[in-house]
């Protein structure tokens, strides 16, 4: 008799209370499931998703990473201090951004597996970093106060924009990074090495993995993913601030851990985090939807995260029990069969 | 250095904790770069008062931590008692009997958002950092129901005016009930049965259990704690605000809980101790009063208050064998020798 | 690998470079559009895109009068109590129409959130929105679709630099020169002041700053500046960053100038507990009750305050206004403000705030 | 025969020195070509600096290696892996969360452009797989393995890297009696293959079953290798420990005590596990729970402690039934020692006595505050009761060994005043030397008058200190022994289901 894994379980808990969710908002609300509503959502759901994919990454080697949103306001930042007081061309700022996204990722990978800083104290402080350095970048007017400054370009704006079909590029681009991450997670070398080097740390050593391999690999991915947000929350805003950014990375770990991942390591993968982030997404645009002041928004939003974890919760024990009743009862069988 | 230096307790902890001697390199650092300013007695009374809210969340949080949790909602409680407290004393008046009940309601509201944390926390396998982060939600949410989204003010109320106005040897009052809880909790930490409690269930609870001790009650206590020291922290804000607003103290669980771990307590559960999360408290109070009083321009704070922590860390994590660092350090030394 | 290593370390040399540069952002960047303080709500709009014709006309359909008509109100903080006044106003002069609904959505201080909010009310088909934006630039895009959609965004306090249906506003910038000359008047033209930011970036406090900056750089060449640092609209913060100060500079502080209201009563509290009440001159900005009663108790100088319930009502009728015409809002070209009168308030005249204007 | 005598690996005069200790000191080892060879000795006798050695986590500090004839030096695993050994871990290494093929090539994959050739590595795995007949798939995720097959996927991982020697430290410590026979099995498989296998255990019986040879340490030197034929298991044991166990291990005379009934189960069932158990344990009584992994007796034990619950029956203290909680337990002077310790029997993080004091704050604190000085004492008491060593009571008990950690769990209970103490498989992975003084605490216990409930499959240990035996097998009491003499062989042939093959004990 096998044991379903707790992964498996709560991704099924988590589509099916998706499901419902839906189903209930679709009934209850005219515009829920309008075709506009529908593509507005997966482009919400797509900034958040870009920053759970790394963050996902890096909970699977048993880490956390609570400066991908961060990294994305360096990155916009970056482009836009380059922007404005350059006139380097925009495939050079573009490049410089990304460059930016990926040092910031092994920046936290050298901090995290060379210094030895937990994941969670790490990326606090790295975090501040960024949003020092972002600081330090940000466009300043005559008087010296920090302003944001509006990037007037063709390309750049195009990135914001949509599919004749209504749906948006960065949907897209969001879809496309999680069947690649999956693929890179599920068939590649490093992709089983993140998994091992989070399930069983020293096991993996053991069999020859570099640990500060893996969580460089892992912090520059989220690194990556960091940047791409950048670029499209450019292409949407045409702007960025000194506060793009800060908001994402609670949503995208309560993604990632809603779809499954745990953050003792090993554990997840970008489908599940896919469900969550949908989940998360179709939740709040969903609770948007009644006549109710913002008060009842966050304690309905809330509680119902709470009753989702606690279902999962009691359902996974409950399943535990019965399975393990249900094999001792098979062994009883098979005992008195012989 | 002599054995006898060696062996003195003070040098040890100070030798043994790489957070106290960057404590100590900062504090000689900044008063050699603000003249002396940094160490006067009023300075430091500053430092004090600075990180006196966050030090009496410590006192509640640090219990989740220590059991291998996490309370996210000391924040939520805070502002959910101050609105309470500040509502009840609007609503019924600035009487003795009435503010009496205004911090019993604010204090209970605390305790029962505990109470809940830890009956779900105890009783179920429930990753603590999602659900606070949900539930914290839920609590502002509560507060923006008391307080309709306006400014209480709390006007001519002798005991808040008393906590938010009054020195004692030019020390503020949130400072001694800082303290109070300090010792509170090193108390409850070191010398009763619960906190030995604490620490065993936090390093192995099945262990624990099987050896009597009531795990789901000790989880559940800590919360209540956590709850309480929230409501408490959220009362003395209101005081010294003399106001609650529907959105006060958010945020502060990310310092409270940076100051926990930077302190060295470890998010598994079991190990660390509620001075080394004060002593966390103080390393960033510290750094951001040096910062003010050097005039260092604002944008640079953060990044210094990044690097300090990492080295902090990073220099503790060094002693441990095995580590990057380390292996580097012993052949530098073999190198040297 | 080593040419690798060259591409690096030259990309990192640009960057640093670049960053270097921005030490001098003051000098090098590029003047504003207009001079003007007025115009720092609508700057740009000599080059965005809504140019093509003039303006444009649509049939709409509702009578906002009689037919359901579902609004929104999305404020920086729902928590804050200003945008709650604003938000009173708002719905206490919608309440006159039984067909309306006013729904409120919360931020919390993120533009990137907020604009995702307002991209949701677009798809979900509110008739209008009533937005203070956090900020300008951020928002352009969202409150563009908005527009493009038919569907009138009315900015409280703040707009955004692409043009939409109108801006109701405090103003900012002068009051920022106000005070400045309110100080340095009182200082007789010298003396040293430190100053209590709002968060980093926050528009709102940009345009105080700048506002007091340029009075205080062409009329105040005496006055130094002794420190500016940020307490992010925070009452508790900026206590103790008033405490650093008068730790740090003593009895040179002449007065202070705080972002908001909030702030002022912090840095109040903390002049009143080192016992210097009376000795350094304070000032906030917004109007709110608490500091009202401060300033009759002496604890804070004076404020600049803003009928924030009144303006709430009047984006309201503007809103409708616009409901009931067939004027195509997404074609203006410039947005149309309108501005509450600043009182400046001080002991002199603070009773002149009756309880029924407080908020 | 000359092929099999052949050897395949040989160090020589290896030393290895700590702190001016020698913990190794000139020792000699080899290993023929497909051979097991055990290597025994008590805790501390220089085993596993050895394997550490010859796995490359130590250098060595003196002496040669040969492999094949020809010296190497290990410097690092890979050096080890390289040379062809590997280890099978006493704590499983395997990655939870992974497939078995992905575990067992993790490190070695074969790919192009860093993508992994799935099918064929499949495929590999699983023809390695049916080749030796294990029951596992190459697809199975490796979590929802049982302890026996995880094994086994170690094993395979050995294999896989073409391992001409593999290292086995305590292979059977938690494997259920039918599982050990399986892995003999596969032991011999790989003998036979000619794979060479360094077999440790503390399992002396096993061990002279298995090997073809033996070499013993002691006190970090060369105490004896001894070949098959030549095995006297009480020679063994002399060598290993320097003196010989003075009681006879191979049977037992029973006898039941008149004293009072301290705990009676009636007809205690929880249905799946365990049914219709029933038993009495007199005040000073050692009964024991023996039979196979899972049957049952460890569920009748948490039962009883009132960690598990029950479904029909009851349980009778001092005359009285009572419906058991841990904490009524406790109150009421039972003591458990479960049956893991690492897991479930303490606190890694606290001091021994942190850990022994646990259990006794109802005697040292006084209205919840703890008497420091009383909690002190509790815990020198503890180190005093057991021989705790080191004899400090300060130490945290996640750095002692195996012994002393049980030794730690005792003392949570013998410093208060017990009248029923369960016990549960309380020597397994622990040394010989250790075993024989837990031995004497529980024998201690029982005159005492301590109603002793004891589980164990190990059959000397059973023999060693019960007073009566009841045998369990499939959740079902199958066989008392209350009085007379019990052998080895009477409880292998009731716990294997023959009963009847089995002598009326009189």
């Amino acid at each position: 008799m096998k044991q379903m894994r707790q992964e498996t379980l709560r991704r099924i808990i988590s589509l099916v209370l998706l499901i419902v969710l839906t189903v209930v908002f679709t009934l209850t609300t005219d515009t829920f499931l309008s075709w506009d509503n529908i593509t507005s959502m997966l482009r919400e759901a797509a900034f958040i998703g870009l920053i759970a994919i790394g963050v996902t990454t890096c909970i699977i080697t048993g880490g956390n990473n609570l400066s991908g949103g961060l990294a994305v306001g360096m990155c916009c930042m970056i482009f836009a201090h380059l922007y404005h007081y350059t006139a380097m061309s925009l495939i050079a700022i573009v490049l410089l951004s990304l460059l930016g996204g990926l040092l910031s990722g092994l920046f936290n990978g050298f901090v995290v597996a060379i210094l030895q800083v937990p994941d969670f104290v790490a990326t606090l402080s790295t975090g501040m970093i960024f949003q020092g350095i972002t600081y330090v970048l940000a466009v300043r007017n005559q008087y010296g106060s920090i302003t944001s400054e509006m990037i007037k370009n063709p390309t750049m704006a195009a990135l914001g924009g949509r599919l004749p079909n209504g749906i948006y590029y960065v949907t897209i681009v969001w879809l496309i990074l999680t069947v690649v991450m999956q693929i890179f997670l599920k068939k590649t070398k490093m992709g089983t090495y993140i998994y091992a080097m989070g399930a069983n740390r020293k096991s993996a050593e053991y069999s020859g993995i570099s640990f500060i391999k893996v969580k460089m690999v892992a912090f520059t991915i989220a690194g990556f993913m960091s940047f791409v947000a950048a670029m499209f929350t450019l292409g949407r805003n045409g702007t960025c601030d000194v506060n793009t950014g800060t908001a994402l990375n609670l949503q995208a770990i309560s993604a990632a851990v809603i779809g499954g991942a745990a953050f003792s390591g090993g554990r997840g993968d970008m489908i599940g985090t896919l469900i969550g982030v949908l989940f998360m997404q179709v939740l709040r645009n969903g609770v948007l939807k009644f006549n109710m002041t913002t008060a009842q928004q966050s304690i309905i939003s809330g509680t119902i995260i709470v009753l989702m974890l606690v279902f999962d919760a009691y359902y996974n024990e409950f399943m535990q029990k019965r399975t393990t009743r249900a094999a001792a009862l098979a062994r009883e069988k098979e005992n008195a069969g012989k | 250095m002599s054995n006898s230096v060696k062996n003195n307790p003070v040098v040890k902890a100070i030798l043994g904790s790489s957070r106290i001697l960057v404590l100590l390199i900062l504090a000689v650092f900044f008063t050699i770069a603000t003249k002396g300013t940094f160490f006067s007695y009023k300075n430091l009374v500053n430092i004090l008062y600075s990180v006196s809210l966050i030090g009496i969340m410590i006192c509640g949080a640090c219990f989740a931590v220590l059991l291998g949790g996490i309370d996210r909602t000391v924040s939520g409680n805070a502002a959910l008692s101050g609105a309470i407290v500040a509502m009840t004393i609007l609503n019924k008046g600035v009487g003795g009997s009435n503010v009496a009940l205004a911090i019993f309601l604010g204090l209970g509201a605390g305790v029962l958002s505990g109470l809940i944390h830890g009956l779900i926390l105890s009783r179920f396998n429930i990753p603590a950092f999602l659900l606070t982060l949900a539930t914290n939600e839920v609590l502002y949410g509560f507060v923006q129901l008391v307080t309709s989204n306006t400014l209480i003010y709390v006007n001519g109320c002798t005991l808040m005016d008393y906590i938010g106005q009054v020195r004692w040897l030019g020390i503020p009052i949130p400072v001694y009930i800082m303290l109070a809880c300090i010792l509170f909790a090193y108390i409850i930490l070191n010398h009763t049965v619960y906190g030995r409690q604490v620490y065993s269930v936090g390093g192995n609870r099945q262990s624990s259990e099987l050896s009597g001790v009531p795990a789901r009650k000790v989880i559940l206590i800590a919360y209540i704690i956590s709850g309480f020291m929230g409501a408490l922290a959220g009362f003395v804000l209101s005081s010294m605000n003399q106001q609650a607003s529907a959105g006060q103290a958010k945020n502060y669980e990310n310092n409270v809980l940076a100051a926990i771990v930077v302190g060295g307590v470890s998010m598994r559960g079991g190990s660390g101790s509620i001075q080394n999360a004060i002593l966390g408290a103080f390393l960033i109070g510290v750094i951001e009063n040096g910062m003010n009083l050097m005039g260092v321009p604002s944008i640079y704070k953060d990044m210094a208050k990044g690097i300090i922590i990492i080295v902090a860390v990073a220099m503790d994590m060094a002693n441990q064998p095995g580590t990057p660092l380390n292996n580097l350090k012993r052949r530098l030394s073999k190198k040297a020798a | 690998m080593k040419k690798l290593a060259a591409i690096l370390v030259s990309l990192l040399l640009v960057v640093s470079l670049a960053a270097c540069g921005s030490a001098n952002a003051a000098n090098d960047t590029k003047p504003a559009n207009n001079d003007t303080p007025a115009a720092d709500t609508n700057t740009n709009t000599d080059n965005n895109t809504a140019t093509t014709g003039g303006l444009g006309f649509v049939e709409r359909t509702k009578n906002p009068y009689e037919d359901e008509m579902k609004f929104a109100w999305v404020p920086t903080r729902a928590s804050e109590a200003n945008a709650t006044a604003w938000g009173n106003g708002i719905r206490e002069e919608l309440s006159y129409w039984s067909n309306t609904t006013l729904n409120v959505f919360d931020p919390e201080g993120d533009a990137e959130q907020e604009a995702k909010i307002i991209s949701d009310l677009v798809a979900q088909g509110y008739d209008g929105i009533f937005l203070q934006t956090i900020n300008p630039d951020v928002l352009s895009a969202s409150v563009r679709e908005a527009e493009e959609a038919g569907i009138p965004v009315v900015c409280i306090n703040m707009g955004t630099t692409e043009p939409h249906a109108a801006l109701v506003s405090m103003t900012d910038f002068e009051a920022g020169q106000v005070i400045a000359r309110r100080i340095g008047d009182a200082l007789g033209g010298e003396g040293k002041i430190v100053i209590i930011e709002a968060t980093v970036g926050a528009a709102r406090g940009v345009k105080l700053q700048d506002g007091f900056m340029s009075v205080l750089q062409s009329e105040y060449p005496n006055i130094e500046v002794l420190d500016s640092q940020p307490a992010d609209w925070n009452m508790e913060k900026a206590q103790n960053l008033m405490n650093d100060y008068l730790t740090k500079y003593g009895d040179e502080i002449d007065a202070v100038f705080a972002h908001n209201d909030q702030m002022a009563e912090g840095a109040g509290m903390a002049v009143q507990n080192a016992g210097k009440s009376g000795d350094i001159i304070i000032w906030g900005a917004n109007g709110e009750t608490k500091a009202l009663e401060y300033i009759e108790q002496g604890i804070i100088t004076g404020t600049v305050y803003t009928n924030c319930k009144e303006q709430g009502k009047t984006a309201a009728r503007i809103m409708m206004l616009y409901l009931n015409s067939n004027i195509d809002t997404s074609t203006f070209t410039k947005t149309p403000v309108t501005k509450m009168p600043p009182i400046t308030v001080d002991a002199s005249n603070v009773s002149s705030i009756t309880p029924d204007m407080r908020w | 025969m000359s092929e099999k005598n052949e050897l395949l690996f040989e160090m020589k005069n290896i030393e290895k020195i700590f702190a001016h200790v020698h913990a190794l000191d000139h020792v000699n080892f080899d290993v023929r070509k497909g051979e097991v060879h055990a290597l025994l000795g008590e805790n501390g006798a220089g085993k596993s600096t050895l394997i550490k050695i010859l796995t490359g986590v130590y250098s060595k500090d003196g002496g040669q290696i040969f492999m094949d004839g020809k010296e190497i030096e290990i410097n690092s695993r890979e050096d080890a892996a390289e040379a062809g050994i590997a280890v099978i871990f006493q704590e499983l290494s395997l990655v939870p969360t992974l497939s078995v093929y992905q575990n067992i090539l993790l490190g070695k994959e074969t790919s192009k452009f860093g993508f992994i050739s799935d099918a064929s590595e499949k495929k590999q795995i699983q023809e390695l797989i049916d080749r030796y007949g294990f029951p596992v798939k190459a697809t199975d995720i490796v979590e929802t393995l049982s302890v026996a097959q995880k094994q086994m996927v170690e094993i395979l991982k050995a294999l896989a890297t073409e391992a001409k020697l593999i290292i086995m430290d305590e292979p059977t410590a938690s494997l259920s009696s039918r599982e050990s026979e399986l892995l003999y099995k596969i032991i011999n498989q790989l003998r036979d293959r000619g794979v060479s296998i360094i077999y440790i255990s503390h399992r002396l019986e096993e061990v002279f079953n298995l090997s073809d040879r033996i070499t013993i340490l002691r006190d970090g030197k060369n105490a004896g290798v001894i070949e098959k034929e030549n095995i006297v298991p009480s020679e063994v044991v002399k060598m290993m420990i320097g003196k010989e166990i003075s009681e006879s291990t191979a049977s037992r005379a029973l006898h039941t005590s008149d004293a009072e009934t301290e705990l009676e189960v009636k007809n205690l069932t929880h249905l799946g596990y365990y049914y219709d158990v029933s038993f009495q344990v007199k005040k000073g009584e050692v009964l024991v729970l023996t039979g196979l992994v899972g049957s049952g007796r460890t569920e009748v034990v948490r039962s009883i402690y009132g960690a598990d619950p029950f479904d029909k029956g009851e349980i009778i203290f001092e005359g009285k039934p009572i419906k058991p909680t841990i904490k009524k337990s406790v109150a009421n002077g039972f003591g458990l020692i479960p049956e893991d310790r690492r897991t479930q029997g303490f606190s890694p993080l606290l001091t021994v006595t942190g850990n022994v004091a646990l259990t006794s704050y109802d005697k040292i604190a006084k209205g919840g505050f703890v008497n420091k000085k009383d909690e002190d004492a509790l815990g020198r008491k503890a180190v005093e009761l057991t021989d705790l060593r080191p004899a400090n009571p300060n130490v945290q008990v996640g750095n002692l060994s195996g012994g002393n950690q049980q030794k730690a769990v005792l003392g949570k209970w013998l410093t208060r005043d017990l009248k029923v103490v369960l016990i549960d498989e309380p020597t397994v992975g622990i040394d010989i030397g250790a075993k024989d003084e837990i031995y004497n605490i529980i024998e201690d216990l029982a005159s005492k008058g301590v109603a002793v409930l004891m589980v164990s499959s190990d059959i000397a240990e059973v023999l060693r200190v019960a007073h009566r035996i009841i045998v369990m097998r499939e959740g079902r009491i199958i066989k008392e022994f209350n009085n007379g003499v019990a052998t080895q062989e009477d409880i292998l042939l009731a716990s294997s289901g023959f009963v009847n093959e089995t002598k009326e004990a009189a």
